[in-house]
């Protein structure tokens, strides 16, 4: 019987160690790339060296365009979390005409290739620009507008919505309505009862999204570098391309230490969230509705 | 607060789940609602409650109609048969939460809680969460919660149907000496007669959506409007029986078993028939059949089953075809395949339509 | 981008401008950082002259590539954000120019030259790759060849002389040695033994100017200036497909070649001994730096470089120029209307020393006179070696859809040197799909 | 005086007041955000798009002189020799891609990774997040270097030079692989995250209940758990057929579109926004656009109505608000 | 297949939920679970079931140890008492399910289901999913999902709470039928003393995780063996009253209130006294206490409550500060205040330790 337990459990580790083994093989290049002057194949040639670390802690303005990206990715994530909890949750649990409908557009909006809006966004950002205030006169995230932190923000939110309200409607679908029924018998409104009570039990789901936009946030590279004009106040992942673009040789050494400082924080931010977010709640409840 | 039902319907996509149903709780007062599963109590009181919209008729509350309002708008306080316990929150936040959305001050909540939760035997319990409790500590924490409110209306739905008996007594007398201190017209749905019979003022039966009656705990057992009624209450259930009525020498007597069986009827018993007719269904409680020497038994036949029922035990019989349970008193044994006496206690007998099953006496 | 915003006391104006494809700390760097100093002189020139005034310097090095660059240039333009100067290639004047986005410098060569002192200084024929429509839009800031570059060391061991190899770039430049006396090389090389096979011959591994060499070099035409229409000729195109596709059948070239990484690509043609290889003459700035071990003098040592071989015998070889040129933005593009201050700082980034300084860091070529006398420009010993390609160079045309003919051309090549249709098909696909995309603007020969 | 009277009657009519007990609008207000977001950041541009099409706007034209050409664009993109090539290259780069990674794949990592010790699945996950938060260039040169010819290459030098096998570089060779490969190791994070969270919020008691009905694990996973990803299935499928029909990035870096890999999303990209001598044909690309976008409707609506979308979304349980 | 528990322990992080507990089910028998609320008979079960692991001691079916098997390698079917409905399955799915696992012919599983079923008066509800079930629906849905099964070990926990007292017995009635039919050993779960009575072929007392009796059911509440048990056992629940034990004319004699009341203690009664103490508890259940002409009555007090308990009334009476409750018969009406005779039928009585509650009898 031992034997046979072990197997079990060896067998699905020994399966995902299999497949996941391009990614390991590649990152393990990354990672050792980081701190040789050249390689081939997995051979480092050429020796150790500390040089592209050093070039990052030493650069201010990574820092300073880490910063900026924390807010890109910070404002999409709460951005995405509070509007598609909040659009899901009528369309998962109200009665009103055009549900269905909304929901499948919502979708279909989304086989609309990003790169081809942008000409069409950028006349709205262009228009969103001319207006006092709103436009151009907000604090840390500059405004709405074209050229604006804000802007890009809203703009990412818009591209993860589809996603974002799906997701949430199928979270919402799971949760007891014997529990909804209590908490208005308690005394909640609708709203309450969505923020105080229906919330908490779609942590999973918010986790999902919340990893997946922080993650689409910190790596956005097209729309920032699109609707942002400054480098120095534009993010990360253009200042990653700012190493490789072109047909300069690329100092790959240096590149892959920025991009594996530009991973930390995901990842970081992915521990917290499983931990955090993953735990489920159970009991309290019987039956089947 | 009074609270009324007025034809009050509610269909579901492919079924009716309640029909027409209108009854009226007064002022502090205790409405029982008994029935078999899937009759529509829960239904009812979810419509009370406002989750529910009524698909057509009236909900009145002090006169009233509140069809409109909001659950929270009404004040009232629920238990749920599945518990529904918020899942995130701690047994202590699971009662108060209804106090922290009234924004009470934090020491009359603990206070709260700690008494309603000391009460229903709890109070060791309030840190942990809802997963960490078991079936019937889960179920004292959505009583609690209902409780601590103490608001115009309490909806109980089987608020007990998880715990032992000996806790289940000293619960329901809890609820009823609360609900009858503060004056909360209440209305509660169980499967357990004894505590309808014990905790209501008026016990509601319904069958299939529809109210078959709505009177008071005593009414229901003495006097059963229809045959349905007769035999879901009571436990063992009512025997009933063919049999014919006639007048034997100047006396009422009802002929059962092919004439094998005469028995005389009390004149208060005696059925109210219309015409010639004179086949009816005689209905005699288990209580009212009694083991007697065959001397002077009314019926004489084997013994088909015998269960232990903890004291007594239960006995069936066969007559003519017939069934026939009964108790046999501790001190009596009976065993399967005896042949036995039975004597019938007349003065509760009751007499049903044999087509439409309304009582020949109370209708 | 910056704004001219005035104060009470001296006026203060900024002058942005943003060059595209150089990363602030890159050899490229003094597209823009040449600003700072060209304003300094400038506002002492102006005090001078008694405006007292204070010109900021907004220099943006944008290290994004050409086409992101130019996305992000096309787009703040749309939205009155451009920079007053933009830094681009020579071929963006025509789009730019027609878009409204630019504005001209000059309406003719001798108006720009009579202008300011430094735009005289500008060797002629670089005034034809800023010409469109007849004006001047731009003033060349630096501009390059792209050498053929060859392993003496390889040649050496083939039993070459010194002298041969030495006369080689000659031989090259006067007709000689043609394409198909490299191929025939190679294969010497291959057949020796010397040359691992796949190692004789390796061009660019991705999309670039380069590949136009060899349609030149076999007489292609890309433009009719009279006419403003593009050009394909059949002829020289099938044999320029057919060289691609030869280079592989005798196996001097790898199968399966483009889209090597430009990491391994450079490492190779360094350090693993390949004989004849194509690059530009500013990635000898990055060998010399990433790759080879002994510095600039182990390339020295180790490789020669020449112009590209002609296809035709007695034919000179050609190479591509592709200069860098100052635009200065419209009104509409910069919602500012200080042209005529912008080009004076134009002017004062064209002194000859701050050209100098960016051609030598960043190994390009001259475009002013003065510079060839230049003593940090001659201390450059490759560049000096080089600068004669400048009479041998070519220009893309400044015709906007010269992008689709490019585009159609290159991945026409690549599918015949994969095998996957032969030269003369291949030849067919382009035409048809040139005249289907381009229509009347393109003339077949 | 009159506007503002007018104005607020409209006000009211929109936004009932509280005391009219009109029927009541919380889903109004709960769906408002999301709807401006989506008119103002989609519906508008879509529309847009769609016009832009029927225009020559280029770079040339610059953004307000250009014309209404009609249908002249779409004219173009048939007129082209190998639009269709093109198009069933981008069906079958998008049907295998999906079928073997953004579903298959994501729903054998998450069933594992559910089904291992909490951390060991924990540690997967992020390694398969990886690729997805790894800049395109990096993470596309990483399969370039695995790919590339011996000495630099993984797979060449590792493992085919010692086995005998080719020593070129493997990525021309087997162009469409690889860009299902590299485009797969990205996309199967997207489901995986979207699963995993699904199978955590299955109830314990549920899961409990299959085991002491005599499931083996895999068929709790048959039975139970797959059943149970009906929504998340169907939104995974539909959403990344939908990404994958309109994505190009990953196959722009590792092959520019050489190769025969230039699918339909890269062609309009290409045309719209890539030329390396900067004129961008603007209506060009939002033409092929626009047909791609057909093309993905057709796709949601036949995966609609596979997946009977009509009965996923259940009738609520709640009458009142 | 015979069940045995030898020492099995369960901790969660902060509580002892099952504390060394052994006890052996026969092949073929049914035990029954009573106990409080939060007792441990859920966590028990679970263990048994192969969900929890026993923190230590061992589980053997039929004499193998299985602690290390999985839940499916142990053939058992199981009524949670949460229900655990599949919620993406209709009923029907819900309820062959097991037999799909076994692909069994699809013909042989829709005849067994519509058995099922129909026998649980959930035929016409198949198609339904189980939210559009009531709570007794659904409970019987899951009951039929254990049944249909016929494994070697049932688990029932609670598998009736939701039912109405008619369903219940004749639900009760089923599952023992099938159960004995078929020989399937079973552990029964159940806060209804009736039931456990009347179906169980020994009953597991247990308290706070401790096993306090494993016994049959009869011997249960003739021979309580500690006042835990006695007063647990039976509703409403046995009288305890102080007591003094002496032997008065050489009868022996229960004395009570302070001398007030003496009661004649059969011989079979007398409790084993070591020793000179003579302080006992005396037990007595409400049945065996009975109204009485206050002439020859044993005691007299006043009526503090009365409540009616269907067909009978509980009284309350107060006896020198002891409380005194027994059940008057149907006929006799008993009113708050009055004051009542009582007579204690001392064939049953029991006594116990006043310190250690065990019983002085059964010990
Ligand atoms: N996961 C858990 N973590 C901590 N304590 C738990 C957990 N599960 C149960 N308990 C505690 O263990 C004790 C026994 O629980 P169990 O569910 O076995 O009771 P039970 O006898 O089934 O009660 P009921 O009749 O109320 O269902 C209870 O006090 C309960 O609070
Ligand atoms: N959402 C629903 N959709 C369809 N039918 C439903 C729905 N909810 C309940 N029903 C049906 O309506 C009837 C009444 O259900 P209800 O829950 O009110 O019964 P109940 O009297 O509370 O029964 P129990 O005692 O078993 O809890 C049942 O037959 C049930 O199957
Ligand atoms: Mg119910
Ligand atoms: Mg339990």
């Amino acid at each position: 019987m031992r034997p046979k337990i072990l197997f079990f459990k060896s067998v699905p580790i020994a399966l995902i160690l299999v497949i996941s083994a391009p990614i390991l093989l590649g990152y393990l290049w990354v990672f050792v790339r980081t701190f040789s002057v050249n390689m081939y194949g997995m051979r480092p040639i050429g020796g150790f060296t500390m040089r592209n670390w050093m070039t990052i802690v030493r650069d201010p303005l990574l820092w300073r365009l880490a910063g900026n990206t924390l807010i890109l990715a910070t404002g999409l994530t709460v951005g995405i979390l509070l509007i598609s909890c909040a659009a899901a949750y009528p369309l998962a649990r109200m009665t009103f005409r055009g549900r269905k409908a909304y929901l499948s557009l919502s979708l279909v909006l989304h086989a609309f290739p990003s790169v081809t809006l942008l000409i069409a966004i950028f006349f709205v950002l262009r228009f969103i620009a001319g207006i006092p205030v709103i436009g151009r006169g907000i604090p840390i995230i500059g405004g709405f507008g074209y050229n604006t932190l804000g802007g890009v923000i809203l703009v990412s939110i818009s591209f993860l919505l589809p996603l974002g309200i799906w997701l949430m409607k199928g979270f919402f679908d799971n949760v007891s309505w014997d529990l909804e029924r209590a908490a208005l018998i308690d005394g909640c409104s609708r709203f309450r009862t969505w923020w105080q009570i229906l919330i908490p039990q779609i942590r999973p789901g918010i986790a999902a999204l919340g990893i997946f936009s922080f993650m689409h946030g910190w790596s956005a590279f097209i729309i920032p570098y699109t609707f942002m004009l400054d480098d120095r106040t534009s993010v990360m992942s253009t200042y990653l391309n700012l190493l490789t673009s072109g047909d300069r040789a690329i100092d790959y050494g240096l590149v892959s230490a920025v991009a594996l400082f530009q991973l930390l924080p995901i990842l970081m931010f992915y521990i917290f969230t499983q931990k955090y977010l993953l735990t489920i709640f159970g009991g309290g409840m019987k039956g089947g509705g | 607060m009074k609270m009324e039902l007025v034809n009050l319907n509610k269909t579901f996509r492919d079924a009716v789940a309640v029909r027409d149903v209108s009854l009226e709780v007064g002022h502090g007062e205790l409405a029982a609602f008994l029935g078999p599963s899937g009759c529509g109590k829960t239904t009812t009181l979810l419509n009370i409650a406002g989750v529910y919209k009524p698909t057509s008729g009236d909900i009145l509350f002090d006169g009233v109609r509140v069809n409109e309002l909001q659950p929270k708008e009404r004040d009232i306080g629920m238990v749920f048969q599945s518990y529904a316990l918020y899942p995130h929150m701690s047994a202590y936040e699971n009662i108060v939460f209804s106090l922290v959305l009234k924004k009470r001050p934090k020491d009359e909540m603990q206070r709260e809680a700690k008494r309603v939760a000391d009460m229903l035997g709890i109070g060791h319990l309030l840190d942990r969460s809802p997963a960490q409790l078991s079936g019937g500590q889960q179920q004292r924490v959505a009583l609690a919660r209902a409780l601590i409110k103490r608001p115009k209306l309490l909806l109980f739905d089987e608020p007990l149907s998880n715990l032992d008996a000996r806790l289940r007594m000293s619960m329901r007398e809890e609820i009823k000496r609360l609900q009858v201190e503060l004056g909360i017209t209440s209305v509660y749905v169980t499967h357990d007669q004894v505590e309808a019979m014990s905790m209501a003022d008026k016990v509601a039966v319904m069958q299939d959506g529809n109210l078959l009656a709505y009177v008071p705990p005593g009414e229901l057992h003495e006097r059963p409007r229809t045959i349905f009624i007769a035999q879901f209450i009571g436990s063992p259930s009512m025997n009933i029986l063919d049999a014919e009525f006639v007048m034997k020498g100047g006396k009422p007597t009802a002929i059962l078993a092919g004439g094998k069986v005469e028995l005389e009827v009390p004149k208060e018993r005696v059925p109210k028939l219309s015409g010639e007719k004179r086949a009816v269904k005689l209905g005699i409680r288990p209580e009212s059949v009694f083991l007697e020497p065959q001397a002077t038994a009314d019926a004489y036949s084997a013994v088909t089953f015998v269960e232990s029922m903890g004291r007594e035990n239960l006995v069936v019989c066969d007559v003519d075809g017939q069934r026939i349970q009964f108790l046999s008193a501790p001190g009596e044994s009976v065993h399967l395949g005896d042949h036995v006496g039975m004597k019938f206690d007349m003065a509760s007998v009751q007499f049903f339509d044999p087509e439409s099953g309304l009582s020949l006496l109370w209708s | 981008g910056g704004s001219g915003e005035k104060e009470a006391g001296p006026e203060r104006v900024t002058i942005s401008l943003w060059a595209g494809n150089a990363p602030p700390d890159g050899p490229d760097r003094y597209r823009a950082l040449n600003l700072i100093t060209a304003l300094e002189r400038m506002q002492a020139e102006m005090r001078q002259e008694g405006r007292e005034i204070t010109l900021v310097a907004d220099a943006v090095s944008d290290p994004a590539g050409w086409t992101e660059f130019k996305r992000r240039f096309a787009l703040s333009a749309e939205a009155g954000e451009a920079p007053d100067i933009v830094v681009s290639g020579h071929t963006d004047v025509a789009l730019w120019a027609q878009s409204g986005y630019i504005v001209p410098v000059a309406n003719s060569v001798a108006e720009v030259q009579a202008m300011y002192p430094q735009f005289a200084d500008v060797i002629e024929p670089f005034w034809d790759s800023v010409t469109w429509n007849g004006k001047i839009w731009g003033v060349p800031q630096d501009t390059e060849a792209r050498p053929m570059y060859f392993n003496k060391v390889l040649l050496k061991e083939m039993g070459w002389s010194d002298a041969e190899i030495d006369a080689l770039p000659q031989q090259i430049r006067s007709g000689e040695f043609t394409l198909d006396d490299l191929i025939k090389t190679a294969q010497d090389g291959i057949d020796q033994g010397v040359v691992k096979p796949g190692y004789g011959y390796w061009h660019r591994p991705s999309a670039g100017g380069d590949f136009t060499q060899f349609y030149v070099a076999y007489g292609g035409e890309i433009y009719d200036a009279e006419s403003d229409r593009l050009v394909i000729s059949r002829e020289p195109l099938r044999k320029f497909f057919d060289f691609h596709r030869r280079v592989v059948t005798t196996g001097i070239t790898p199968e399966n070649f483009i889209g090597t990484s430009w990491d391994v690509w450079h490492d190779t043609v360094v350090n693993h001994d390949v004989l004849f290889f194509n690059a530009g003459v500013w990635s000898w700035a990055g060998w010399a730096v990433n790759n080879a071990a002994g510095g600039e003098a182990e390339l020295f040592e180790k490789f020669g470089y020449a112009l590209q071989p002609s296809g035709i015998p007695g034919e000179p070889g050609v190479t591509l120029s592709h200069p860098v040129i100052y635009m200065a933005c419209s009104e509409r593009a910069t919602r500012r209307s200080n042209q005529d201050l912008v080009i004076r700082a134009i002017a004062h980034m064209t002194d000859t020393d701050l050209n100098t300084r960016h051609a030598v860091i960043s190994a390009h070529t001259a475009i002013l006179n003065s510079q060839l006398d230049d003593p940090d420009y001659l201390a450059a010993e490759f560049l000096s070696d080089v600068s004669y390609m400048a009479d041998y160079n070519y220009f893309a045309p400044n015709h906007p859809s010269y992008g689709q003919w490019f585009d159609v051309v290159y991945r026409t090549m690549v599918s015949v040197q994969a095998g996957e249709v032969t030269p003369e098909q291949g030849v067919d696909e382009a035409v048809q799909r040139l005249q289907h995309e381009l229509g009347d603007a393109v003339v077949v020969r | 005086m009159e506007a503002s009277k007018s104005l607020s009657g409209l006000l009211s009519k929109i936004f009932p007041a509280r005391s009219q007990r009109k029927p009541n609008r919380a889903w109004f207000w709960f769906l408002l955000p999301s709807a401006l977001i989506m008119l103002i950041f989609y519906f508008l541009p879509v529309v847009l798009t769609v016009l832009i099409s029927l225009t020559n706007m280029s770079t040339i034209t610059g953004l307000d002189r250009w014309s209404w050409v009609g249908l002249e664009n779409y004219r173009r993109i048939l007129g082209y020799p190998d639009t269709i090539r093109k198009f069933w290259l981008t069906l079958r780069y998008v049907l295998f891609t999906l079928v073997f990674f953004n579903v298959g794949m994501a729903l054998v990592i998450s069933l594992i990774t559910t089904h291992i010790p909490k951390k060991a699945g924990a540690f997967f996950r992020a390694v398969w997040l990886l690729p997805r938060i790894t800049p395109v260039v990096v993470y596309a040169f990483m399969w370039q270097i695995m790919a590339a010819a011996p000495p630099h290459g993984i797979i060449t030098s590792m493992i085919l030079a010692p086995l005998g096998g080719s020593t070129t570089n493997l990525i021309p060779q087997h162009p469409f692989l690889f860009i299902v490969l590299m485009n797969g190791f990205v996309g199967a994070s997207f489901g995986m995250i979207i699963f995993t969270s699904a199978i955590e919020s299955i109830r314990k008691d549920i899961m409990v209940s299959s085991l002491v009905d005599g499931a083996s694990i895999l068929q709790r996973i048959r039975y139970i758990i797959l059943p149970q990803l009906k929504w998340p299935m169907l939104f995974v499928t539909t959403y990344q057929t939908l990404s994958l029909l309109t994505s190009y990035e990953h196959i722009l870096v590792l092959t520019g579109g050489n190769f025969n890999t230039e699918v339909w999303a890269l062609w309009s990209f290409n045309l719209a926004l890539n030329s390396y001598y900067g004129n961008f044909q603007y209506a060009m690309g939002a033409a092929i656009t626009t047909m791609l976008v057909v093309v993905g409707l057709v796709f949601s609506l036949v995966y609609m109505r596979y997946f009977r979308f009509d009965d996923l979304v259940q009738e609520p349980k709640i009458d009142v608000l």
